[in-house]
């Protein structure tokens, strides 16, 4: 058992933007919340002030129907000037999949995505090794460790110039790969052709975090897995730790809440 | 040579996109665009000789077109 | 009355028999305009008027306890105890889909995804059983790609999972495949929407896109006539689906659900804004006068009935108060969604339509709605329907059954269907305690301890060789996937798939299919909460296999405690539960390996099934149960080996039977039921289990599957080739 | 007045969509097409004036193409 009990710390705060046509908001928004010491909170993406906030979450979905390109409109709605600012300012911000895609498409993270190799919409349980466990996204997990968590897009084909490339490897800014069981990233493993395996990059100050897999979606047992959960866990004991000291957050960020008596249907905005 | 393939959202057929686009563009500071259509262009290069219009033409209508929702136009370029 | 069309010229082309003009001319008390005459074109359609249906569903059972809401409304509604309910509904896209596969099949989704979110339920689950012609031929893989691409692209943009379907391959779909699709929702009981206009004076809104000539006629038309040379012509009225905008219109709807402000709800389907305003009108026994001068239109100089009649896609119909018009018209503004007050409720019982302060029609809403005549057809009994099964020695049996089982494995109505459902996101919304592949597929419902379980069922070529069996069947399966998931059966929804029904033959096979369906929701006590009937099914007078379709749903009382297919550890006893006597009559080893759709099928024991299924949810309950997984397509042998292939398991088997090995083994029935049980819990289960018949068979073992029967080995695979069988099969087909 | 807008992979980009449709020609019976590229073209209507051209280009940087990705052209036809 915890030495604090709940009241006494104060819960990481999360925002889930909504975009119209996002639709994981409501799964990120109930992974959170499956974790003590955790809450969240909805943003409409027109609101223009994101206040009171450890982490900023671009969920999943198809915003604006990805039609032109997935992301290309989103970027433009009113509240990606505060997710910049948010950013800037050293906030925590992650995109998972559409998500991913909006941030690319705002050159807040490096890189584009082209449709799937396959042409086909993709959802599945993939792999993944974690390449670099020094960011605020994967102190959970150890180097090296190998993860598994499903993929569902039809543009996650990720493409970076040469130069850029280079640059994100040297920097360690490739955070999550494609791989086999094994950790090997083989061509077979690569489920939509991406360079380098990539799933997931983060920004040079390593707060801005994309990646296509969806680790809101194994955050339960019940559900298919657990492999997500590190995401979230090294997220909210990141904060805590900052906010309380180590030894508190950790065992905050450990303990998950009974997620079938916390979670209703309703969606509150 | 070379062929530029111009497909269009046939008139009339609902087109999600343009219309997506249109909506989007005012909060950017583009006013009074209307009658946004997307469609697709296409190039590739195939062999010379006089069957090449006809081939592009079957091409489109077998395979690049959607025949049923879409128009297509196609021009031949010589290299 | 357009100027140079006779009246007769026009009532013929849109469809109508002179009786049919004649009864309107009397509903009307004087000849129709031609708006009125397009209205009721369509309004007396078969899709919408049910003219050869209607009397025969009215054979099904409809109440039961725990439905809420049964036919009649846009979808089904079933109680789930905690306050909360489950909508449901079926519907096929066959027609649009054949022509344009991708389109087709996404606004089947769009379509059956608003019937849903018009009850004011938030879906949770789409499932598409699908059918097709034989994927040696490019068309059919074309239309299987095309639509399986549609259904992924409109419901992946949803962010509904498609979580379970079926798809088979048979020559007779070679014309017509079919592509049905239902939606499942999940509501407060408090919070449930209808579709009955209440109140004078309340405004009628119309929300979401622009109306343009999109299938004016189209799915009503199309689904009323053959098909035939002339589809060519019909291209034009293809619809194109907007994923985006129903989302938008499906979150605008529940917001305005949650906040209280609409009366009535109901979408745009077939017939667009005539069978949806009229519709709403006769359910609250009231009128509506409408100004379609209001609709927001995407084409410039659409005439009133053009108006009247499109179908286009993504467009609801709300009746609200109006000292809530503001507060509603803002919400929709949020949405970004067009909205607009095109009419008010009245006390006429009459529906006007003005265009501005011209009224271009005014019809009886009663006649419009209830009083399509229909028909009845006298039943011929189809010539190669007999009356006895084939005899047990009609077939010579093949060498070498192990050839046989990798075959069947190989099957495209066996194998492993996951290139179908890796494109589509099945896991969004994250409840899937089962994921697609296994029995049924089970969703938690958050914060609570219940689950629900969804399967669909149909086999066209047992009910062709005997439609009442084949319904029986057809509903005895869809249960005992629930069971052996773990989940009690609760209700059924069907899309009753038919060729031309003024045929005697294909009358004789709906109405032997209705009675059939009819008598085993009986037993089981699933209702029928709604459906839908899809006729003329026919390509140069070919008709597909009669294939009523049924989506069921049950409960999981506790969603960690549900059964899998897959052998689970090594020593297990495995059982065979059931003693029906496989036979080759209709089944996959028959028209697979033999060639040949013939005999007659088995008949369902619903008593000793109901009694076994009800075994299997308790020993699942209880914990007993390590994997369950029923005898179907392909017999015990496929059964078995596709409980080694997911469980990654061999078994080795020993049975006694009398019968020849091939049909104990490939051979089919309703009524078996394959569980794994720990050896120590084999007493306690026997004990569960009464006098109901049940055989250990052997035990979960190795890393092959060995069947020995008649005293000699007849199967002897090594798993990992079965499963290598099984799981590259549909890719091969379709890519190489 | 009208803008057309052709937008194409850019040059020794990988264009999944041209490679698959240049992979299945042959089996359709067409031989020898290369280098086939899958693009965007979009047409819209836009108030006449001098500022139009430029606005379309700002449309098509900001908006419509992906520099990192996609080149564009477009040009203007009065109507
Ligand atoms: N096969 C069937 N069994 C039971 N009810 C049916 C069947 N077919 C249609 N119905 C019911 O008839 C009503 C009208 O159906 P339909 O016109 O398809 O509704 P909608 O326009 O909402 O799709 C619905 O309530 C539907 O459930
Ligand atoms: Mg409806």
């Amino acid at each position: 058992m915890a030495a604090f009990s709940q009241t006494e710390v104060k819960p990481v705060r999360f925002g889930v933007v909504v975009f119209p046509g996002s639709n994981c908001d409501a799964d990120s928004y109930d992974a959170v919340r499956s974790f003590t010491g955790a809450d969240a909170r909805y943003f409409w993406h027109k609101d223009t002030g994101l206040t009171g906030l450890d982490c900023v979450i671009l969920p999943g979905g198809f915003s604006y129907g990805d039609y032109l390109r997935c992301g290309a409109i989103a970027r433009f709605s009113p509240i990606m000037a505060a997710v910049k600012n948010f950013a800037d300012e050293g906030g925590l911000v992650i995109g998972i999949c559409n998500g991913f895609q909006i941030l690319l498409e705002a050159g807040m993270l490096p890189g584009a995505m082209h449709q799937n190799e396959g042409l086909k919409f993709v959802c599945k349980l993939v792999n993944l090794r974690v390449e670099n466990n020094e960011t605020p996204f994967t102190t959970g997990y150890e180097r090296g460790q190998v993860i598994k968590i499903p993929i569902a897009h039809r543009e996650g084909n990720y493409f970076i110039d040469e130069a850029g490339l280079a640059e994100i490897e040297a920097n360690g800014q490739v955070i999550v790969r494609y791989c086999d069981e094994s950790g090997e990233t083989t061509a077979e493993a690569n489920p939509n052709g991406s360079l380098g395996n990539i799933a997931g990059v983060c920004n040079k100050e390593r707060n801005v975090f994309g990646l296509m897999p969806h680790p809101e979606r194994v955050c339960d047992e019940i559900v298919g897995g657990t492999g997500g959960r590190g995401v979230f866990e090294s997220i909210i004991s990141g904060v805590a730790a900052e906010a309380a000291g180590a030894s508190i957050a950790a065992e905050a960020a450990g303990e998950m809440k009974d997620i079938l008596g916390n979670i209703g249907n309703e969606r509150p905005r | 040579m070379k062929a530029k393939v111009y497909i269009t959202p046939k008139a009339g057929i609902l087109d999600p996109q343009g219309l997506t686009i249109e909506r989007s563009l005012p909060a950017l500071g583009f006013e009074g665009v209307t009658n946004v259509r997307v469609g697709k262009y296409i190039e590739l290069d195939l062999p010379d000789g006089d069957a090449a219009g006809e081939a592009v033409d079957k091409m489109c209508h077998k395979l690049l077109a959607n025949p049923i929702i879409e128009d297509f136009e196609f021009e031949l370029v010589p290299e | 009355m357009s100027g140079d069309l006779d009246q007769k010229t026009a009532y013929e082309l849109l469809g109508l028999k002179q009786k049919e003009y004649d009864g309107i001319c009397e509903a009307m008390g004087r000849e129709p305009n031609y708006t009125e005459l397009a209205v009721f074109s369509l309004m007396w359609s078969e899709h919408c008027g049910y003219k050869h249906s209607r009397p025969l569903l009215k054979n099904l059972p409809t109440e039961g306890e725990g439905i809420l809401q049964g036919p009649g409304e846009n979808a089904g509604i079933i109680d789930i105890g905690g306050g909360q309910a489950i909508a449901m509904k079926i519907e096929s896209h066959n027609h649009p889909s054949a022509i344009e596969p991708f389109q087709g099949a996404a606004t089947g989704i769009g379509g059956i995804v608003r019937d849903i979110f018009a009850m004011g339920a938030r879906p949770i689950a789409n499932l598409d059983p699908l059918h097709f012609g034989s994927l040696e031929k490019a068309r059919q893989k074309f239309l299987l790609e095309g639509v399986v691409e549609g259904i992924a692209s409109y419901g992946n943009c949803m962010g509904i999972p498609t979580i379970a379907g079926e798809i088979h391959f048979e020559d007779a779909y070679e014309g017509n495949c079919l592509i049905n699709v239902m939606c499942v929702g999940i509501v407060d009981q408090d919070k449930i929407l209808r579709a009955r206009a209440e109140g004078p004076g309340n405004l009628v809104v119309l929300m979401g896109s622009t109306t343009g000539r999109d299938g004016i006629g189209g799915a009503s038309i199309l689904a009323s006539a053959e098909f035939d040379e002339t589809a060519q012509e019909k291209r034009p009225t293809v619809q194109v689906g907007d994923p985006f905008t129903e989302k938008k219109l499906l979150e605008a709807c529940l917001e305005l659900r949650d906040k209280g402000l609409l009366v009535a709800l109901q979408d745009l389907g077939a017939a667009g804004l005539s069978s949806s305003s009229s519709e709403m009108a006769s359910k609250g026994e009231v009128g509506i006068d409408m100004d379609i001068s209001k609709v927001p239109l995407r084409e410039q100089g659409m005439e009133p009935f053009e108006i009247m009649i499109s179908e286009s896609q993504e467009r609801m119909l709300a009746v609200i108060k109006p000292e809530l018009e503001a507060e509603v018209l803002a919400i929709c503004d949020k949405w970004d969604l067009d909205a607009n007050v095109i009419g008010k409720v009245t006390d006429t019982r009459r529906l006007r339509v003005f265009l501005g302060e011209k009224m271009v029609a005014d019809m009886p809403v009663d006649a419009l709605v209830d009083e399509a005549p229909t028909y009845v057809v006298p039943a011929v009994r189809p010539a190669h329907e007999v009356d006895e099964p084939l005899a047990e020695d009609h077939y010579q049996p093949p060498s070498d059954l192990n050839e046989t089982l990798t075959t069947l494995l190989r099957s495209p109505n066996i194998c492993d269907k996951s290139w179908v459902y890796r494109q589509y996101d099945h896991m969004v919304q994250t409840n899937n305690a089962l994921w697609p592949g296994a029995e049924a597929a089970v969703l938690r419902i958050k914060g609570r301890k219940t689950g629900v379980a969804l399967t669909t069922d149909g086999n066209g070529r047992r009910c062709y060789l005997d439609p009442r069996r084949g319904a029986r069947a057809a509903v005895a399966e869809a249960a005992r996937n629930l069971s052996c998931a773990g989940a009690k059966p609760l209700a059924i929804t069907n899309c009753l798939n038919f060729g031309n029904p003024e045929k005697g033959e294909i009358y004789y096979q709906f109405q032997e299919a209705v009675e059939g369906m009819a008598e085993a929701c009986k037993a089981f006590q699933t209702p029928v909460t709604g459906g839908n009937v899809s006729f003329y099914n026919e390509s140069f007078g070919q008709a597909i296999y009669p294939n009523p379709v049924v989506g069921m749903m049950g409960l999981a009382e506790d969603v960690t405690m549900i059964g899998t297919p897959g052998f689970k550890d090594e020593g297990d006893a495995v059982l065979l539960l059931g003693n029906a006597r496989p036979a080759v009559d209709g089944s996959e080893y028959q028209s697979h390996i033999l060639g040949d759709v013939a005999g007659r099928i088995p008949d369902v024991d619903l008593e000793m099934e109901k009694k076994l299924q009800l075994l299997v949810r308790e020993a699942i309950l209880e914990g007993l149960v390590k994997s369950a997984h029923d005898v179907s397509d392909g017999g015990l042998a496929c059964c078995l080996a596709e409980s080694a292939i997911d469980g990654g398991k061999g078994a080795v088997i020993e049975l006694t039977s009398d019968q020849r090995p091939d049909l104990l083994l490939f051979g089919e029935a309703p009524g078996l039921i394959v569980v794994t049980v720990e050896e120590k819990y084999l007493e306690h289960f026997a004990q569960l289990a009464l006098d109901l018949p049940t055989q250990v068979i052997g035990r979960v073992e190795g890393e092959r599957l060995l069947i020995r029967a008649s005293g000699a080995d007849q199967i002897d695979l090594p798993v990992a080739q079965a499963a290598k069988a099984w799981g590259a099969a549909l890719e091969t087909l379709i890519t190489g």
